[in-house]
C-alpha cells in the first residue's frame, strides 16, 4: 500500500524537490529556518504556509475531478465564506459561530452546483460558472463591496496564529488532507468515486447511487472552498469579497492536473495534487525573490509549468521509460503503455 | 443523446427570439436598429473567438487561451504599428501567421504529448499573457490612417444604427465555419474526434493533422478575433479581454453545443452570442444594478436560459423519444 | 483450393508482448484471395491482438507481414484502410454521434465541387444498408439504433472500405439468424470476387457454415491450421481447449419451480414495451427470445428500472415494490448483467478485482467497505469458477479479453448473490468452453433457488436451460412457451407467425 | 424635467471604487438626477457596449471612468453625433478632447510625486532601501504611481529602490509580496515602503509586524488613495503617510452638467482633484469615523 502510494507520487516528489532547488539559487537563504516569537520563519514554512488555499481547493477539486466534473466556482465560494464569516463576527458573533457561517455557507454553495450537475444533469463546467459569476456577487453583497474588516482573535487566529510554532493553514490542511484522504480510502467512497468518472452509466446499472456521490463531492469541495476562504480572510483580518480566491480555480486545476491526476476523471490521489499545490507555491516563490519586474511573472511561470507538464506527459514518460529499459536490461513490456495501445474510449474534454 | 440534434439548435433560436420579444415589450428602445447594430458591432471579436471555440469544443477539446491570444494580437499590432512603418495589412499577415501556428504547436502539444486540452491551452493563457506584458505594459494607441479608414466602414441604417465592418466580417467567420464543419471531410472528422478519439482513430481519422488543424483554426481566430479588437479600440492593451475564453464557452454552451464534444452546430454559437448581448444590453438598459447584483444577475440569467433550454429539451424527447435512450446518458 | 496459390496476406512469427504476458507468441497467419478463414480460439487466446497487430492498431514486437507478395506495415488503422484491409474489431467501433451514413462514409464521403454530398451519401447509405436487409433512415443518430444495427453498419463499412482483405472480429455476436444469413451471403459475393475474409466467433456451426480454413490460436500460439472439410467440430474443440467437451443438452428433468418471487402485473413503459404480466418462481429460468428489436433488452431494463415503468405494479414475495432505478433493484437483491458490456458494463480503468466486487459494495453502502480478505476470497472463487483469464486481478478491466470481461460482469452479479438474475445476451462472446461453464452454472444456480430471466438471440442456448420461453415481437409478448413447446423450431415459428398471446 | 444620466463604471475591484460608486449614486440622488448604472466587470468592451446602449437609450449625458486610456474614440464619436455630452471620472483618455466635455480627475503621476517627495522629507539625508508594492501590471495607476515617485526620489541618491513586485492592489497580495521582500532582503535593510495603494499597505503592515518589525518606525509606510482603514493605520502609528485620491468625482461632474444644462456653459478640459497628503499630523482617527460610512 504504502509503497504503491510512494510510488505514485514520486515524480512530484522529484519535481517539487527541483524547483525548491531552483528557489535555492536564486536566493541561497531559502531553506533556513528559525524560530523567532515563537513561530518558526522561514521561506520553506511561507510556501507551506501560503500554499494553503490552493492546497485546499485541491482537495476538494481532486474528488470534482475525479468523477469528471471540474468545479470553477471555488473562487468565488472562498469570497462567500470570507465575508460570511466577517459579517458574523463583526456582527458581534464569535470566532466558532463565524466558522461555521463560513462552512455552512461552503455547503450550500457546494449544494447547489451539485444539483446542477447531478439532478438537473447541467454540464459541471456551465453548472459551476454560473456560480462563478454570480458568487462573488454575492460576497459582495455580503460586504456592500467593502474590505470588510475584524478584529476577533479567535477568527484572525485561524488565518494567521500559530499552533506548535507552525502557522494554523499549514496544520488546517494538513488536518483537512489527512481526514478527506482517510474517509476516501479507508471507506469504499474513493472507489465508487472513481468508478463514477471512468463509466456513470454502467455505475449506475451496477447499482451506485450515482447522484448522491456526486452531489457529495460538490459538497466536499464547497466545504474546501470555504476553509480556505475563512484562512484568505482571516489571513488580512478582513473579507476582501473583490479579489479573494479570484482565478484561484485555475491553481487549483493546475495543482490536481500536475498532481499527475487526469481531467477525464477515474483514479485520483490528493496527496499527489497537494503536492502540486505546493509545486505551484513553490515556483510563485521562485518568482517572488527573483526579483524579477513583475511583467515576467507570468511568462517565467507559464514557462515553468510547461516544462513540469511535459516532463509528465505520458509520451515524454514513455520515452524515458524505454530508454531506461535499454539501457538496463531490456523490458519489453514497456510498450504496454504505448500510446497505440489504449483501445478503451478515450475522450478529451 | 438520441435526440435529433438539430433540436437543440432550434430551442436556442428560439429561446433568443423569445427573450429579446420580453426584453423589446418592457424597453420599446431595444426593438431599434441601433441596438441590433450595437449587438454585431460590440460582440464581433467575441463572435470570432466563440467560432474558434466551437471547433475545438466539437472536438472534445477546450482552448483557454483565446483571451491572452487576443490581448496578445492587439499589443502586437500596436507595438509593431508605433515602432515600424510596417503596413496594417502586413502587420495583420504576420499576426496571423504567429497565431496559427501559436495554435498548431498546442495542438501538437496536445496530440503527441497527449496533455489534456484544460492544461495546455491553461499554460498557452499564461504565456501569451505574459508576452503582451513583454511587449508592453502601456495600452499603446494605433494611430494608423488605415484603421480610420476601416472604422468608417459603416452602413449607417434608418435610426441611426450603424453595421460596421468588424460584424460583417464575423458573419463571415460563420458562414465558412458552417460551410467547413459541415459539408467537408475536416469538419466531419472534427465531429469525429469529439464522439470518441479511439474509435476514431480506428475509423481511419486522421488524427493528428486533424487535431493541429482544430487548434490551429482556433489559434488564427483568435487573432482574427484580435485585429477585429484593435480595429474595434484602436489600441492594444495587455490587460484587455481577460475571461473571454469563458464567455466564448458559455457562449458555444448556450448555442447547444454539449462540452463533451460532438454534438452542436456553429450556428448555435451564433444565437449564443447574441443572447449573452442581449443579456448584458438589458441590464445597461435597466440601469439600477449595484455592482454585485450585475454579477448576480448575469449569473442567475445565465442559470435561466440553462434552465430553459433544458426544459425545452426535455419537453420535446419526452413527446418523441425513441426506445433504445438510456435514461440520462448525457 | 490449392495451397500453391500466391497468399493474398501472409502473417509471420507476429509477437506482441503485454505487460506481465505474451500476448502473441511467433504467430503464423496465411490468407489466400477467395477463402474465408476462421480464427478460433478460448477468449483471450490472442485472436483480437493478432488482429489488431496486423490493422496496425497495435504496435507488433515481432514479425513481417506481405500483401499480396509485398511486405507492408501498417502503423495504424489508416494505413490499412489504405491498403486495402477492412476491419470489424470485436467491440462496435462506431461514433454514436453521428448518422449512420457519416459513419459509413467517414473518410470517404462522396463529394460534389469540393463539398460533402449529403443528399448522395445518404442514398447510397440506404441502398448499401438495405443489402443487408436493414431499411432505416440513415440520417439518424446511430445512437438511436441498437447495438445489432450498429454492428451491421460497422460491418458494411468495413465490406465497402476492404479491396482485398476483409477481417470481422465476433461480427455476429448479438445478430439473429436473419441478419446472419444476409451477412453471409455478402461475404460469400466478396469471396467469389477473390477477397480474403477473416472470420472469428465463438459459434462453430457459423465457422463450419462459410469458413474454408481454420487457424486455431491458443494462449497466444498458433495449435494448427485445418480445412475444414476435413474435420468434425468436436476436434476443432478439441483443438482450442486442449480437451474434449461434452455437448450440452436439454436437461431432461425440470427442478419443479419454487414459490412465485416476482410478479409484474401490467407493467411496461410507453414507447418502450408494451404492458406485459410476468411471474416468475424460484429456481426457474425465463427465456426471452426474438427477433432483433423486438423488445428483449428494453424488457429487462424496465425490470431492472434502468427506466422506470410508467404504468402497471410490481410485487416482490407478495409485497409491492417500486423498482425506479437500479439501485433499488439491487436492493431488492435484483441483478442485471446488461449487453453492451463495454457502456454499460464494464468501468474500465478499475481492477477486475474492483468491478467484480462493485455491485456488492454498491449495496453495501460506501460507509461499509468490504474487508480485504473477503474481497480476495470473492474474487478468487469467481476467478476460478468462471476460469476469468488474467495475468492479475488488479489489471484494468478493459485490458481483459472480450470474453473475459464478460464473465467479470457476470461474477459481479453472482457475487451479490441475488434472488432474480436478469441476463441479457449472457453469453456473448463467450468461447465454447465457458459457454458451457455459464450453462451449468445458470443450471446450477436455479437448483440453488435463484430465478433467471435470459435474454438471448441464441435459441439453442435458450431451449438448453429455459423452463419458460417469452416470444417477443415488436416489443410485445407474443407467446409463452412451456415445458415440451420449447424447441427450436416452436420458437422459431412463434416469432415469425407472432401467434397472439397464449 | 428629469435628467436621465448614464455611468459606466470600470467595476468594483477595490473598496475605493465602491466607494466612488456610493458616492456617485448618493450624488445623483441629492441632485434627482435618474443615473443608470452599469458595472463593466474590469472589461472595456463592457464598458463601449455599456456606452452604446446608452445611446441607444437616448441618456442625457454620460460620466465614464475609462478602465484604460486608449481605444474610446470610436465611441465617443457616436455620442458626439447623438449629441450626449460625456465627462470623464478619475481617469483621463487618449481621444482628441473635444470628443468628450471635461475630464474630473486627479493626477495620478502626481500623487506618486507627492508619496516621493514625503518620503524624501523624511529621511533626510539617510541612506533609505525602499521596496515598492506595485498595483495591477498594465494599469495606468500602477503606472504612474511608479512614475511620479521615481520621478521624486530622482534626485534623492541616498533613496533607492531595491525591490520592486506586484500587489495587484489587493490586500492579500500585498501581504504576501512583502513578507517575500522581508525575507529576501530581512526587515532590518528596509528602510521604507511604497505601495501603489492603501490596500496592499494595509496587507504589508501585517506582514511587517508578524516578521517582529515595527511598521511605521522600523519601516516607513507610504501609500495612495487614503482609505479608511490606512487612516486608522496612521492613527496607530502603523503608517506614516498617505495621498488622497477623492471618490468624489462625480460632484463636480454634476455641477458641471447642471451648469450646462441652465446655460450652456463649457467647462474647463480638465477640472483637477485635490492630491491631498495626510500624515501623523492629522487628526486620523476621526478622518476614520468620517469616511468609514462612505462604502469604502
Ligand atoms: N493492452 C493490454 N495490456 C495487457 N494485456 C492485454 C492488453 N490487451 C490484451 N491483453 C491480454 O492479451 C490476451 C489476448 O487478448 P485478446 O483480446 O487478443 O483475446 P481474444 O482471443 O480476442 O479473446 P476473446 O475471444 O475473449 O475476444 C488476453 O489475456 C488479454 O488480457
Ligand atoms: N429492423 C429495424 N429497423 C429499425 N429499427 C430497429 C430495427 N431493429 C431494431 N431497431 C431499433 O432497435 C431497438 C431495439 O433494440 P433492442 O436491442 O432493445 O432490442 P432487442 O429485442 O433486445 O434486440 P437485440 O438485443 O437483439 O438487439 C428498437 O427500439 C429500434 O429502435
Ligand atoms: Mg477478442
Ligand atoms: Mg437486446
Amino acid at each position: 500500500m504504502i509503497g504503491a502510494t510512494f510510488r505514485r507520487i514520486t515524480p512530484q516528489l522529484i519535481i517539487l524537490g527541483i524547483v525548491l532547488l531552483l528557489n535555492f539559487l536564486v536566493f541561497p537563504g531559502f531553506f533556513s529556518i528559525e524560530f523567532q516569537n515563537g513561530r518558526l520563519f522561514g521561506n520553506l514554512i511561507d510556501v507551506l504556509n501560503r500554499g494553503a488555499p490552493v492546497a485546499l481547493l485541491s482537495i476538494g477539486m481532486t474528488l470534482v475531478i475525479a468523477t469528471k466534473g471540474i468545479d470553477l466556482s471555488v473562487g468565488a465560494v472562498m469570497a462567500i465564506a470570507g465575508a460570511v464569516a466577517a459579517s458574523v463576527v463583526t456582527g458581534g458573533g464569535g470566532w466558532f459561530t463565524a466558522l461555521i457561517a463560513a462552512l455552512a455557507a461552503g455547503l450550500l454553495c457546494g449544494l447547489w452546483n451539485g444539483v446542477l450537475v447531478a439532478f438537473l444533469r447541467v454540464q459541471p463546467i456551465v453548472a459551476t460558472l454560473v456560480l462563478m459569476v454570480a458568487g462573488r456577487g454575492v460576497a459582495q453583497l455580503i460586504t456592500e463591496g467593502k474590505i470588510m474588516t475584524f478584529l476577533n482573535e479567535g477568527l484572525i487566529f485561524l488565518g494567521a496564529g500559530t499552533i506548535l510554532g507552525l502557522p494554523t493553514p499549514i496544520i488546517i490542511w494538513l488536518a483537512m488532507g489527512t481526514l478527506v484522504t482517510f474517509v476516501v480510502r479507508r471507506t469504499a467512497l474513493g472507489m465508487l468515486i472513481e468508478a463514477i468518472g471512468i463509466n456513470e452509466t454502467a455505475s449506475r446499472l451496477a447499482g451506485i447511487n450515482s447522484r448522491v456521490l456526486l452531489l457529495a463531492v460538490y459538497l466536499i469541495s464547497g466545504v474546501c472552498a470555504a476553509t480556505a476562504g475563512v484562512i484568505v480572510a482571516a489571513d488580512i483580518k478582513g473579507a476582501d469579497a473583490n479579489n479573494a480566491g479570484l482565478w484561484m480555480e485555475l491553481d487549483a486545476i493546475l495543482a490536481v492536473v500536475i498532481g499527475g491526476n487526469s481531467l477525464l476523471g477515474g483514479r485520483f490521489s490528493i496527496v499527489a495534487s497537494l503536492l502540486g499545490a505546493l509545486i505551484i507555491q513553490s515556483v510563485n516563490s521562485v518568482i517572488l525573490l527573483s526579483g524579477m519586474p513583475p511583467e515576467f511573472n507570468l511568462v517565467i511561470k507559464a514557462l515553468i509549468i510547461i516544462v513540469i507538464l511535459v516532463i509528465q506527459s505520458p509520451t515524454v514518460k514513455h520515452a524515458l521509460y524505454l530508454l531506461r529499459a535499454s539501457a538496463g536490461s531490456a523490458v519489453p513490456e514497456a510498450h504496454a503503455v504505448g500510446p497505440r495501445n489504449s483501445p478503451a474510449k478515450e475522450t478529451r474534454s | 443523446m438520441t435526440r435529433s440534434p438539430r433540436l437543440s439548435l432550434y430551442i436556442t433560436m428560439a429561446t433568443f427570439v423569445l427573450a429579446y420579444a420580453v426584453c423589446a415589450w418592457q424597453y420599446p428602445a431595444m426593438f431599434s436598429t441601433r441596438v441590433v447594430a450595437n449587438l454585431l458591432t460590440d460582440n464581433a471579436f467575441l463572435g470570432i473567438t466563440a467560432v474558434g471555440m466551437t471547433f475545438v469544443i466539437l472536438s472534445g477539446g477546450i482552448d483557454l487561451s483565446v483571451g491572452s491570444v487576443i490581448a496578445f494580437s492587439g499589443v502586437f499590432l500596436a507595438v509593431i504599428l508605433r515602432d515600424t512603418t510596417m503596413h496594417p495589412l502586413v502587420a495583420f499577415a504576420l499576426l496571423l501567421a504567429i497565431t496559427i501556428s501559436f495554435g498548431a504547436a498546442v495542438g501538437a502539444i496536445i496530440h503527441y504529448l497527449e496533455m489534456p486540452p484544460f492544461i495546455v491551452t491553461l499554460a498557452g493563457m499564461f504565456l501569451m499573457r505574459g508576452l503582451a506584458y513583454v511587449l508592453s505594459t502601456d495600452s499603446v494607441p494605433i494611430t494608423h490612417e488605415f484603421y480610420d479608414t476601416i472604422q468608417d466602414v459603416y452602413w449607417k441604417a434608418p435610426s441611426g444604427g450603424r453595421f460596421r465592418l468588424i460584424g460583417g466580417i464575423m458573419i463571415l467567420c460563420y458562414i465558412a465555419a458552417m460551410i467547413v464543419l459541415h459539408r467537408t471531410r475536416f469538419g466531419q472528422n472534427v465531429y469525429a474526434l469529439g464522439g470518441n478519439l479511439a474509435t476514431a482513430r480506428l475509423m481511419g481519422v486522421p488524427i493528428a493533422r486533424t487535431t493541429v488543424m482544430i487548434y490551429a483554426i482556433a489559434g488564427g481566430l483568435a487573432g482574427l478575433a484580435g485585429i477585429v479588437y484593435s480595429v474595434y479600440t484602436s489600441a492594444g492593451y495587455s490587460l484587455s479581454t481577460v475571461g473571454v475564453e469563458l464567455d466564448a464557452i458559455a457562449a458555444v454552451v448556450i448555442g447547444g453545443t454539449l462540452l463533451t464534444g460532438g454534438s452542436g452546430f456553429v450556428a448555435g454559437t451564433f444565437f449564443g452570442i447574441l443572447i449573452m448581448g442581449l443579456i448584458q444590453t438589458y441590464i445597461v438598459f435597466d440601469g439600477s444594478l449595484s455592482s454585485w447584483w450585475t454579477k448576480i444577475v448575469i449569473g442567475g440569467l445565465l442559470f435561466a436560459f440553462i434552465m430553459l433550454q433544458k426544459a425545452l429539451s426535455w419537453a420535446t424527447t419526452t413527446r418523441r423519444r425513441p426506445a433504445t435512450e438510456f435514461a440520462t446518458r448525457s | 483450393m490449392t495451397e500453391t496459390r500466391k497468399p493474398a496476406l501472409r502473417a509471420t512469427a507476429i509477437d506482441k508482448f503485454f505487460a506481465g504476458a505474451i500476448a502473441l507468441d511467433q504467430v503464423d497467419l496465411t490468407l489466400y484471395p477467395g477463402e474465408v478463414h476462421a480464427l478460433l480460439g478460448e477468449n483471450g487466446a490472442g485472436k483480437s491482438t493478432l488482429i489488431k497487430c496486423i490493422t496496425g492498431a497495435y504496435h507488433r514486437d515481432g514479425g513481417t507481414i506481405e500483401l499480396d507478395g509485398s511486405p507492408i506495415d501498417p502503423r495504424g488503422p489508416v494505413e490499412s484502410q489504405a491498403l486495402g484491409i477492412g476491419t470489424v474489431y470485436q467491440e462496435v467501433n462506431l461514433l454514436e454521434n453521428m448518422t449512420v451514413a457519416d459513419n459509413l462514409f467517414l473518410g470517404w464521403q462522396p463529394m460534389r465541387a469540393g463539398m460533402v454530398d449529403r443528399r448522395r451519401m445518404n442514398r447510397r447509405a440506404a441502398e448499401i444498408l438495405a443489402g443487408y436487409g436493414l431499411h432505416i433512415d440513415p440520417s439518424l443518430l446511430l445512437s438511436s439504433y441498437s447495438i445489432a444495427i450498429q454492428q451491421v453498419v460497422a460491418i458494411a463499412r468495413a465490406v465497402e472500405l476492404s479491396g482485398k482483405v476483409l477481417i470481422l472480429d465476433e461480427p455476429t455476436a448479438s445478430l439473429d439468424r436473419e441478419e446472419i444469413d444476409l451477412l453471409f451471403s455478402v461475404v460469400r459475393e466478396l469471396t467469389a470476387r477473390g477477397m480474403a475474409v477473416v472470420f472469428i466467433t465463438h459459434f462453430l456451426d457459423q465457422v463450419f457454415e462459410i469458413s474454408d480454413r481454420a487457424t486455431v490460436l491458443r494462449n497466444g500460439r498458433v495449435v494448427g491450421t485445418r480445412k475444414l472439410a476435413d474435420v468434425t467440430q468436436g476436434d476443432i474443440v478439441e483443438l482450442m481447449l486442449g480437451r474434449h467437451l461434452e455437448a450440452t443438452k436439454r436437461k431432461s428433468q425440470q427442478t419443479e419451480p419454487g414459490d412465485a418471487i416476482l410478479s409484474l402485473k401490467d407493467f411496461g413503459k410507453r414507447g418502450m414495451i408494451d404492458p406485459f404480466d410476468l411471474d416468475l418462481r424460484q429456481g426457474e429460468v425465463v427465456g426471452l427470445a426474438g427477433l432483433l428489436g423486438s423488445g428483449r433488452t428494453e424488457t429487462c431494463k424496465v425490470i431492472f428500472g434502468v427506466v422506470s415503468a410508467d404504468r402497471g405494479s410490481a410485487q416482490l414475495r407478495g409485497t409491492p415494490v417500486r423498482l425506479s432505478s437500479p439501485r433499488t433493484a439491487l436492493e431488492h437483491r435484483l441483478g442485471l448483467c446488461p449487453e453492451d458490456r463495454k457502456t454499460d458494463g464494464i468501468v474500465g480503468d478499475l481492477s477486475v478485482r474492483e468491478n467484480i466486487i462493485l455491485s456488492l459494495q454498491a449495496r453495501q453502502g460506501w460507509t461499509r467497505p468490504l474487508s480485504r480478505s473477503r474481497i480476495n476470497a470473492i474474487v478468487d472463487e469467481y476467478v476460478k469458477a468462471l476460469d476469468i483469464r488474467l495475468a492479475s486481478p488488479d489489471m484494468p478491466i478493459r485490458l481483459l479479453s472480450g470474453g473475459n470481461q464478460q464473465k467479470a460482469l457476470l461474477a459481479r452479479w453472482l457475487a451479490t448473490e441475488p434472488d432474480i438474475l436478469i441476463l441479457d445476451e449472457p453469453t456473448r462472446g463467450i468461447d465454447v468452453g465457458a459457454h458451457a461453464e455459464i450453462i451449468q452454472l445458470i443450471e446450477r444456480l436455479c437448483a440453488q433457488g435463484m430465478a433467471l430471466i435470459v435474454a438471448s438471440s441464441e435459441m439453442e442456448e435458450l431451449v438448453a436451460y429455459s423452463t419458460r420461453v417469452i416470444v417477443l415481437r415488436d416489443r410485445r409478448q407474443v407467446r409463452e412457451l412451456q415445458g415440451d413447446e420449447i424447441t427450436t423450431d416452436r420458437i422459431v415459428k412463434s416469432i415469425s407467425q407472432g401467434e397472439s398471446a397464449a | 424635467a428629469d435628467k436621465t444620466v448614464g455611468f459606466s463604471q470600470i467595476g468594483s475591484e477595490s473598496g475605493w471604487r465602491a466607494a466612488e460608486t456610493t458616492v456617485t449614486k448618493q450624488q445623483a440622488e441629492e441632485r434627482g438626477i435618474d443615473l443608470k448604472f452599469a458595472d463593466a466587470q474590469q472589461k472595456q468592451e463592457n464598458q463601449i457596449k455599456a456606452l452604446r446602449s446608452f445611446i441607444a437609450q437616448g441618456v442625457d449625458a454620460i460620466l465614464l471612468a475609462p478602465v484604460v486610456a486608449t481605444g474610446w474614440d470610436s465611441v465617443l464619436e457616436e455620442a458626439q453625433d447623438a449629441e450626449i455630452p460625456v465627462i470623464l471620472l478619475d481617469r483621463k483618455v487618449d481621444a482628441s478632447d473635444d470628443l468628450y466635455m471635461t475630464a474630473v480627475t486627479s493626477d495620478t503621476v502626481y500623487e506618486g510625486e507627492v508619496a516621493g517627495k514625503w518620503l524624501v522629507d523624511a529621511v533626510g539625508s539617510e541612506e533609505c532601501r525602499v521596496v515598492e508594492l506595485q498595483g495591477t501590471t498594465g494599469s495606468s495607476p500602477a503606472i504612474d504611481r511608479k512614475a511620479g515617485f521615481e520621478k521624486a526620489i530622482a534626485d534623492a541618491p541616498n533613496i533607492t529602490i531595491v525591490r520592486s513586485q506586484t500587489g495587484d492592489f489587493t490586500r492579500a497580495q500585498g501581504k504576501v509580496v512583502m513578507e517575500s521582500f522581508l525575507k529576501a532582503e530581512g526587515a532590518e535593510n528596509i528602510c521604507a515602503l511604497y505601495a501603489h495603494n492603501d490596500d496592499m499597505a494595509v496587507g504589508a503592515i501585517q506582514a511587517i509586524k508578524e516578521a517582529g518589525a515595527t511598521p511605521g518606525d522600523d519601516i516607513l509606510v507610504v501609500a495612495i488613495d487614503a482609505v479608511p482603514d490606512m487612516h486608522l493605520a496612521i492613527a496607530n502609528g502603523e503608517a506614516n503617510a498617505t495621498v488622497e485620491l477623492t471618490p468624489n468625482m462625480a460632484g463636480p461632474a454634476f455641477d458641471i452638467l447642471d451648469a450646462y444644462w441652465a446655460d450652456g456653459t463649457m467647462p474647463p478640459k480638465w477640472v483637477q482633484t485635490e492630491s491631498r497628503l495626510y500624515t501623523a499630523d492629522d487628526d486620523n482617527q476621526a478622518i476614520y469615523e468620517m469616511k468609514k460610512g462612505l462604502g469604502y
